[in-house]
Parts: structure tokens; C-alpha cells; sequence
């Protein structure tokens, strides 16, 4: 991972711990003049099935690796000062914060757009999966697409 | 050659494991691997063209494996 | 202002008192997949000149109205399930927060656009002025671009 | 008839004032209400086509006015 991508401040880690969002909305500088923050959290369900829990299955090294290469690729560009994005793995209730992804720029139209790209990007090449547990006591492995490339 | 697969999720499940050591000629692609891992129980629903990464990277099908390849299948959007 | 628009919580507020986006964080439901914060942030420099401080001066019968309309508007025209706006007036010092903007929706597009629409009315149509102050002692008024519309 | 004008930023500064009665007479559009403005002090610089709001809803110059209503001036983007 490049700490310094494009001059801009670039985090992305993978934690079996809950997200805090309290403390990534610190990021950026006085210079920033947007804050965008997106997360994803466990939904109750998941096309019309009632969902009670999930969990998170990581391939941990090529994900990091992943990670670090979508917010390099963001930090590129477009002119951004503060990237951050955590994903968590591990068993989820309903409600926790599944991923947060924190921009920090000096316009709007910057932070919107960049932050969107992330968790795209993340949806679709992340090797992360998900196993969703039904209240019928089904589950479902849920994963990345990387074919829609 | 020696290579090791690693299987996530569904195809963890699956085959019961969560990695194998898999023996191949030299000069096998990651296609001829998947060949023959379809042949190992439980993994004969594997598709065609699989999604794989090789050493953490996504990859094709085609390429050339060399001794201590790590090849990751990522089982893709829904499965089991 | 209609509390339940399209089924949606919308709340809409002026504030002369900070902005304390742990509060809002707390929007939506389970039933919620995707959450987004934007914030607007006093910044140190506007056109290349150093900004020391903003006064924002509002319109305040008018601006609520028109922040319910955008509101009601939003909600009417895509899926949320919470929609929450807050503009600051009064003084407000480097790196405090002017604007923030929180959706709760079952989808992540849903939650990025209804997101930015709101922002973009905001500053299109809401009946504030900020009075910058620069650091040479100048200051200059920026208001709303209706004739943008 | 009397309308209430509001003044806000740079057109409060200018005019030394946040709000003032106009007198005008029966008929008089917000247009008309514009054109005295722009002889009052500090208000000579009023464009030829402001932004305004009437009742606190964004109105053309056109509209009618009706006693007491209360026009306000909506300076935009960049002044003073």
C-alpha cells in the first residue's frame, strides 16, 4: 500500500473488529472542503429472505492486496487529500457496519465520485465472501464479480 | 511441479478443505489444473471458466504455472 | 416539512449550533444496506485566497421551507428510508462543519444519489449567504445560484 | 399599497438596512418594486434582473404584487 498515493493520505485494512465511524470522520485537513463517508451495513434481507446474520470469509493477503490497488488507482485520479476503507471480515449481527469508506476532498464532486468508485470496485474485485444466514436456517454464500469487468 | 490451491467459501465447503497440493507436468496452465481438480470429490461442479487468482492476482486461464504457484479459486457472486 | 415523505423519516434543520455527525450517523434501520454522509467543511482557502473565518447569514422562514421542499422532492423520487439535512448559520471557524447530509437506504446507488441531489439544491436554492473572511482583512459575500436552475 | 422588502449580504450592507416598507401603487408588479429600489440609497446597483423571492417562494419579475406581501432580494453567487 502507498501511504502518499498522489499526494493524498491512502488507508485500506481489513478488521475483524467493529468499524468506528466516529474516528474516520477525522480525516482530511482544514483544506478539504468534503467529507463524504459511505457504509454498508447487514440488512435484515436479502432479496424478499429474512436475514438473521452474516459472515465474512477473506482470501486476507489478496484482499489487502486488492484494497491497497483500489485506492492507489482512486488516489490517481482524482485529486483527493484523505482515502480510507476498512472491510470487515468475521460473524456480522444485523445492523454492524460491513464496510466504511471515508473521502476527504477539496470539492464535493470529488469526494461523491471517488468514494463511489471504492466500494464498486471493492463489490466487485474484493476476494471477500459472504454467508448469509436465513431465518429458516438456510445459508448462502455470497461473492465478488469479477466478471462484470 | 507442486502447486497449492486454495478454496474459499462455497468450494471450501465443498471439497472439505480449505487447500490442497495438486501434482502437474511442467509446463501445465492454470486451465489444466482446474481440469484436474474437477476429478476430486466434491469439486466436479466446478464451471468451466472459473474465476482464479494466481500468487494474488486475478488471472487467466491460460497462463503457464511454475513450481509453488498459489492458485486461489474465487468462487464469484451466489453459490451452494 | 412532511416527516414521512415516500415513506421516508426527512428531518431538515438550520442550526446555529455545531453539527454533531455521531448523532446522525444513527439513521435508518436494519432494514437499511447503504448509509451516506456528506459533509461540507469550513476550508482554508477559497480561489486560492486564505479564508480565516465564515459568517453564514440566512434567510431563515424561506430557507426551511425551501430545505423541506428538496427534502420532500428527494424522498418522493427515490427509495429511502431516512433523509436528514442540517445547514449551520452563525460563525464558524476553520474546519467546522457548514453542511451535513445523511441518507439511509436499502441500496447503495439509491443512497450516492439522493445524496448528491440534496447537496446540489442546497446550494443551488437555499436562501443563505456566507460572508468569507480573508486573511488580508477583505471579505466577500457567496450566495446561493439559483439562476442555475 | 405597502409590500415589505428584505434585504440580505451585500445587499444589506449596501443599503444599511435589512428590510424597508415601499409604497406602491395598485397594479405594480415586482418588477415595478425593483425599479424604485434602485433609487433608494446604496440600492443603485441593483441589476436589471434580480433574483427575488415573494412570500418566500422564488418569483419572476413579472408577478403581480398584493398588499403586504414581502419581497425578498436574493443576491447570488459572488458581491460586495
Amino acid at each position: 500500500m502507498a501511504p502518499e498515493a498522489g499526494g493524498a493520505r491512502v488507508i485500506g485494512r481489513l478488521s475483524d473488529d467493529p468499524i468506528r465511524v466516529e474516528e474516520l470522520l477525522r480525516a482530511g485537513s482544514s483544506a478539504d472542503g468534503a467529507v463524504t463517508v459511505f457504509v454498508g451495513r447487514v440488512r435484515d434481507h436479502n432479496h424478499g429472505r429474512p436475514v438473521i446474520r452474516l459472515h465474512y470469509e477473506a482470501y486476507g493477503e489478496m484482499a489487502e492486496r486488492e484494497l491497497a490497488a483500489i485506492l492507489d488507482e482512486t488516489a490517481g485520479r482524482w485529486t483527493l487529500s484523505h482515502l480510507e476503507a476498512v472491510h470487515r471480515t468475521g460473524t456480522l449481527e444485523l445492523g454492524e457496519l460491513s464496510v466504511a469508506i471515508v473521502v476527504a476532498a477539496p470539492h464535493r464532486a470529488t469526494a461523491y465520485e471517488a468514494s463511489r468508485h471504492v466500494i464498486e470496485e471493492i463489490k466487485r474485485r474484493l476476494p471477500i465472501w459472504k454467508r448469509e444466514e436465513y431465518a429458516d436456517g438456510e445459508t448462502e454464500w455470497v461473492g465478488p464479480a469479477p466478471s462484470e469487468a | 511441479m507442486t502447486v497449492t490451491i486454495l478454496l474459499f467459501a462455497v468450494y471450501r465447503e465443498l471439497a472439505n478443505t480449505a487447500s490442497l497440493d495438486l501434482e502437474l507436468p511442467a509446463e501445465a496452465t492454470v486451465r489444466d489444473a482446474m481440469d484436474r481438480l474437477r476429478s476430486l470429490p466434491g469439486l466436479g461442479c466446478l464451471p468451466a471458466e472459473p474465476t482464479v487468482a494466481v500468487n494474488r492476482e486475478y488471472s487467466s486461464l491460460e497462463r503457464d504455472l511454475r513450481p509453488g504457484d498459489e492458485i486461489a479459486l474465487i468462487p464469484a457472486v451466489a453459490g451452494g
